[in-house]
């Protein structure tokens, strides 16, 4: 094993880097405010007339008046603390409002996120194993048709099928309890994890063809190593670190399709949200989930660094040089 | 004579789609325990594949006529557990690149003990760690114990071929097929290398397979060597005889453009052209269009057949009509 | 006299995990004019980062390249030095797979060098070529192919062509015939004794195989870690082996029983 | 041709290219399909029987018929019509996106791989930071502080398709720079900004244009999901995106028509895209090897 010095240094290099990355996007998310046309207060208000408490509790947590760094410095310090400010079309705590929905995102997420893995995985496997096979042709031809099939329109013709025609499932709503809530999120999952389902088989499929090609997986067979040892312990655990990778770039995509499903199911959660709140001009709001979505994919792919050296040694042997 | 531990006889083996030309066109080939076979010739003269079909290892897709016996069982034909029972016990391998052969995923002591672990059920395990253990001191390997928890990456290309020749030993095969062992390493590291495969290899008693490029090489390890061009052996003999008076006009022109360290050569006399291409399929002798003594009308239109001479054999239509003639 | 060429205290030191390699310390040699000079060593000797700081592909750390009396910067500015230091020495690489432009066709690879280095156009320029080519031993057939069609001796050949195509007077060779086969080998190492003796070219001849360097060099320097450890003529390096590293690696060459 | 070596023959042998279809015909639909689809956009007037945002309400939601090739919407607009008019805005707006970000990405990662050093490490930070923002999302952003519409969104996404074509050249270039062939360049007396521009990116061109390929498909599906949420293109004009969005009412009385229809548009333009560029790339490979 890697000395603790160099396990330390790598560690300590990528949540340099994150903390480095969060910074950047909480300044440039902060700093849009002062992109867009007009003065920071009017685009606030939007010409909405809003009680003096909320005007003055606005211009107090924006710090409208004080120089530029200082109102981003105030505003993370809020953020770090969990406070989001408040909400224009609400008239409530912005951190109140996501606490509500976020149980309905994370429950989609969760789903989908099995599925993708499961079913995603197993067809990478099952085709890259049948290579040129039939079993192969049909995994490439399902995942060339549903990687081009939108989110959206997963959800509007599983509504029609699933919902309309033949009443299986629920149309809208989120549910209550967490079976009926499974229930209910079942076609939202679904659609939400089609395309990438179909890019995770990809890779996982492209990534074990790499790994079966190699020398070592020759010089096993010829030892007498069983096949499915070979595959098991050679092939899969060696395309593991492309497919993690790839798998955590996804997360973002993951992250913002919610948003599209969750307004096509009716779901209150996270993503609706945000979509209800760009309407609204809403901007507290917008900001806050912005942040949530660019911190969610940052800490996975932490998450996906570090887990690498665990998969493949020499991932520190680079950092031990440094 | 006893029977020998590998015995290929017209081994054919064709790529449709990739190669117009046979990869392997009748290899005949025979290696006895305690006995080393060099097979020589230049790259995609079918050396590797010759290796590889002896175990069973063929590219998929590939169209594979003859027979190959391995220590009396039948390879081309064997159900996949016989096949695999004799890859863990009769006949082992040693690949060229160390660096791609080993799973750089893995520890060291994962490579060795693998086969043991995996391929014959209620194998001890510890007896596979102790046979690793003496197998690294055996291919001089300085800290066996260390070497078992390291990675590929840790160690250097000449204790990487270290370890794959012991992890090839690990089944005690009777069979050793080396595929250039050493052309990835150094000359002074491929010294140490040859002698240690040599060493094992009379310690052990196997038959062994030695491929090279190298025919310098060759010549100081093996006791019979085997030429091949273009898929086909076209001459064998002796090492020693077949480097004092070569017969084929290939080996007597691989010779020839070998540059030397004990003779002052004022200029090599190359074979002229470049080796047969995978999709040419000439219709009389493979070498034909770049031997310098070819018969028009004859060595174009007919292919040769290996025909032995004493204990020696090559596949060339001069020495067959001289012989006819005379 | 002045030297062809002339290296004095070559150094260059690399960080790798974390800690210094010498790749070259002090490394010192001359090449006469129309000489051919060998560098024999083991991988990690020195010899390719040696080259490719003869060239310029890679700064010294110090040291000094000297060329017929005129020191060489080792990162020439504007076009007249970078076009004059390019016609004192070129190289040709290991891999004759790697060492063309995949999208260019044989001709159009000489060509473009002749335009870069000449004033010759139209006729003359293409006439100028197929000399090169021809040089080689390679016509108007293969002009017209791509590096794909090619065999891997072929490409080699072109590749020498396109460093004459400058007109150098210095050709390094960095294993240049180490990844052809016997035969192969064999005709190019003849076309660069005959290249040697048509055009007076001083060559640079790195190799890890003693016995093609003996063949092509009438001197060399054997490396070891980055330090030269033995120089002389090839006769002598072989049959009176000085430095005890020079007699392992002799002994180490494996010859017929 | 070249000799192969043995062991390469092998390698190809086993694990010779699988294509999903069989054969060039795919290759020929996509860009048929692509063809079509552009000619539809650029002659719409011509092509389009109807206004597409003429509404009859007397004839809503109606099947296929000879007046209404594809049936009405929930406002009894023809669905051909909107379709075909669609086809302008739904390509329009990944064609600017592609384009745009290919140019930057290119750029960005031409200097940062060709320079390396400092200046590489800087703009590879940076690459990183815009990774985070997925490019949905900072359309999303874009629309809450500009506003509705096409522009923004296509702005924004821009900006967020470019690390993906600049890590990629990046990436490209680095590896090329340490080829021998273009080492010959620079010894031969070629200019660093000559081999780089003119050596190096046609040598990679191939694999940036099969990516922008495989990009213009998820920009398409991009833009068609903001319309979809209906922040992108605004009503009446048609788009195949916002189409889907209006259907949703129609959709849930059990008429799936006017929701199949546009959806087909989205899948088969986007397959058609990832097939070209997949095989495009494909083929590059092949030809590497």
């Amino acid at each position: 094993m890697a000395p603790a010095v160099t396990i330390l240094k790598y560690v300590g290099r990528r949540v340099l880097g994150v903390a480095i990355t969060l910074l950047a996007a909480s300044f440039l998310i902060f700093a849009s405010l002062y992109a867009a046309p007009g003065d920071p207060a009017d685009f606030l208000t939007q010409g909405r007339t809003l009680s003096p408490e909320a005007m003055a509790s606005l211009r107090e947590q924006y710090g409208l008046d004080d120089p530029f760094l200082v109102q981003y410095l105030h505003w993370l310090s809020g953020v770090l603390h969990g406070d989001f400010g408040t909400s224009f079309q609400f008239r409530d705590d912005v951190t109140t409002l996501i606490g509500a929905r976020l149980g309905t995102t994370l429950t989609l997420m969760v789903m989908a996120a099995v599925l993708i893995t499961v079913v995603g995985l197993t067809a990478g496997i099952v085709g890259s194993l049948n290579a040129g096979r039939a079993a192969d042709r049909l995994v490439l031809v399902m995942t060339t048709f549903l990687a081009a099939v939108p989110s959206f329109v997963a959800a509007i013709l599983l509504i029609s099928v699933f919902a309309v025609r033949l009443g299986w499932f629920p149309t809208f709503g989120g549910g209550e309890g967490l079976l009926d809530r499974i229930y209910h999120l079942t076609l939202p999952a679904v659609a939400l994890s089609l395309t990438f389902v179909a890019l995770v088989s990809r890779v996982t499929r492209s990534a074990m063809l790499e790994e079966l090609g190699r020398e070592h997986v020759e010089v096993a067979t010829s030892r007498g190593v069983p096949r499915s040892t070979v595959v098991r312990r050679h092939v899969l655990r060696n395309a593991l670190g492309p497919i993690l990778t790839v798998s955590g770039i996804l997360v973002a995509g993951l992250l913002v399709s919610s948003a599209i499903v969750e307004s096509a199911f009716g779901l209150s959660g996270l993503g609706s949200l945000l979509i209800q709140s760009v309407d609204k001009s809403d901007f507290p709001v917008v900001q806050a989930i912005t942040l949530i979505v660019v911190g969610a994919f940052v800490l996975v792919n932490l998450l996906v660094d570090l887990l690498q050296p665990l998969i493949d040694p020499r991932t520190l042997a680079g950092e031990a040089g440094r | 004579m006893s029977t020998p531990l590998l015995q290929m006889s017209d081994v054919w083996l064709r790529l449709p789609g990739i190669a117009n030309r046979p990869i392997l066109a009748g290899v005949d080939l025979e290696v006895a325990a305690g006995e080393v076979v060099g097979l020589v010739g230049e790259s995609g003269s079918g050396k590797s594949v010759t290796a590889r079909t002896a175990l069973g290892l063929v590219p998929r897709g590939a169209q594979v006529e003859g027979r190959v016996l391995v220590d009396g069982t039948d390879v081309l034909s064997a159900p996949a557990d016989r096949l695999r029972r004799l890859r863990s016990e009769s006949a082992a391998m040693v690949f060229q690149d160390p660096r791609a052969g080993i799973n750089p995923m893995r520890r060291i002591g994962d490579h060795l003990t693998e086969a043991a672990r995996f391929a014959k059920r209620g194998e001890d395990v510890r007896a596979a760690r102790k046979r690793a253990l003496d197998l690294l001191e055996a291919v001089g390997l300085p800290h066996p114990e260390r070497h078992l928890k390291q990675f590929p990456h840790e160690l250097s290309g000449g204790m990487l071929q270290r370890v794959m020749i012991a992890g090839a030993l690990m089944g005690s095969p009777k069979l050793l097929l080396c595929d250039e062992p050493t052309t990835a390493l150094d000359v002074t590291t491929q010294k140490e290398i040859v002698s240690i495969l040599a060493r094992l290899q009379q310690d052990e008693g196997m038959g062994m397979l030695f491929i090279t490029h190298d025919l310098d090489l060759a010549a100081s390890v093996c006791d019979r060597v085997h030429v091949m061009y273009a898929g086909q052996v076209v001459e064998h003999a002796s090492a020693k005889e077949l480097f004092a008076s070569p017969q084929h006009p290939y080996t007597a022109g691989l010779l020839a453009s070998t540059p030397s360290l004990e003779v002052v050569q004022e200029r090599l006399r190359p074979i002229a052209g470049t080796p047969l291409s995978l999709l040419a399929d000439p219709l009389g002798c493979t070498f034909a269009e770049r031997c310098d003594r070819v018969m028009e009308g004859l060595c174009t239109t007919q292919r040769p057949e290996l025909v032995e001479h004493g204990d020696r054999a090559d596949r060339c239509l001069l020495n067959q009509t001289t012989e006819v003639a005379g | 006299m002045t030297a062809l060429l002339e290296v004095e205290d070559l150094c260059k030191t690399y960080r790798a995990h974390g800690h210094e390699v010498a790749a070259a310390s002090a490394v010192s040699f001359r090449l006469e004019e129309g000489g051919s000079l060998g560098i024999v060593g083991e991988s990690g000797s020195g010899k390719t980062t040696t080259a490719r700081m003869v060239v310029g592909l890679e700064r010294p750390d110090s040291g000094r390249i000297v060329f017929r009396g005129q020191e060489l910067s080792s990162r020439p500015r504007g076009r007249s030095e970078r076009l004059e230091r390019a016609r004192a020495i070129q190289i040709v690489f290991q891999d004759p797979y790697l060492s063309l432009d995949p999208r260019v066709a044989v001709g159009a690879a000489v060509e473009q060098v002749v335009k870069l280095h000449t004033k010759l156009a139209g006729a003359d320029r293409r006439r100028r070529v197929l000399d090169l080519l021809g040089q080689v031993g390679l016509g108007e057939r293969e002009a017209g192919t791509l590096p794909r069609r090619l065999s891997g001796g072929q490409r080699q050949r072109v590749a020498i062509a396109r460093a004459l195509a400058v007109g150098p007077a210095v050709l390094v060779l960095d294993e240049a015939v180490s990844a052809l086969d016997v035969s192969v080998q064999a005709q190019v190492l003849n076309l660069l004794t005959d290249i040697r003796e048509l055009t007076g070219v001083g060559l640079l001849f790195i190799s890890h195989d003693l016995a093609v360097v003996r063949y092509v060099c009438d001197e060399a320097l054997v490396m070891r870690s980055g330090e030269v450890v033995e120089r002389g003529s090839t006769a002598q390096l072989l049959s009176a082996p000085q430095h005890a590293y020079t007699r392992v690696l002799l002994d180490a060459i494996p010859r017929p029983a | 041709m070249t000799a192969l070596a043995p062991t390469a023959v092998v390698g190809r042998a086993r694990f010779a290219k699988v294509r999903a279809f069989g054969g060039d015909w795919i290759i020929w639909l996509s860009a048929g399909v692509l063809v079509l689809f552009a000619l539809a956009a650029v002659f719409a007037p011509l092509i389009a029987p109807y206004d597409p945002e003429a509404t009859d309400l007397r004839n809503v939601l109606a099947g296929p018929s000879g007046d209404h090739l594809l049936g009405t919407d929930q406002v009894g607009r023809d669905t051909f019509s909107r379709l075909v008019y669609g086809a302008r805005t739904s390509l329009v707006g990944p064609l600017a996106v592609v384009a745009a970000s290919t140019v930057l990405g290119v750029l960005v990662g031409l200097v940062a791989g060709w320079r390396g050093g400092r200046l590489d490490s800087v703009i590879s930070r940076v690459l990183d930071i815009m990774f985070a923002f997925p490019a949905l999302l900072l359309a999303i952003l874009a629309v809450t502080l500009f506003g509705k519409g096409l522009v923004a969104p296509i702005v924004a996404m821009s900006i967020a398709y470019t690390p993906f074509i600049a890590r990629q050249v990046r990436g490209l270039v680095i590896a090329s720079r340490s080829r021998p062939y273009v080492a010959a360049y620079t010894v031969q007396g070629f200019s660093p900004t000559d081999v780089a521009v003119r050596r190096v990116l046609p040598n990679i061109s191939p694999l940036i244009l099969a990516q922008a390929t495989v990009m213009f498909g998820y920009a398409l599906l991009d833009l068609a999901a903001m319309s979809f949420l209906g922040l992108g293109v605004q009503p009446p004009t048609s788009d195949w995106g916002s189409m889907i969005n209006d259907s949703r009412g129609a959709v849930l009385l059990g008429e799936p028509l006017t929701a199949v229809v546009p959806s087909v548009a989205v899948i088969v333009t986007v397959i058609a895209f990832n097939v070209l560029g997949e095989e495009l790339g494909d083929r590059i490979a092949r030809r590497d090897a």
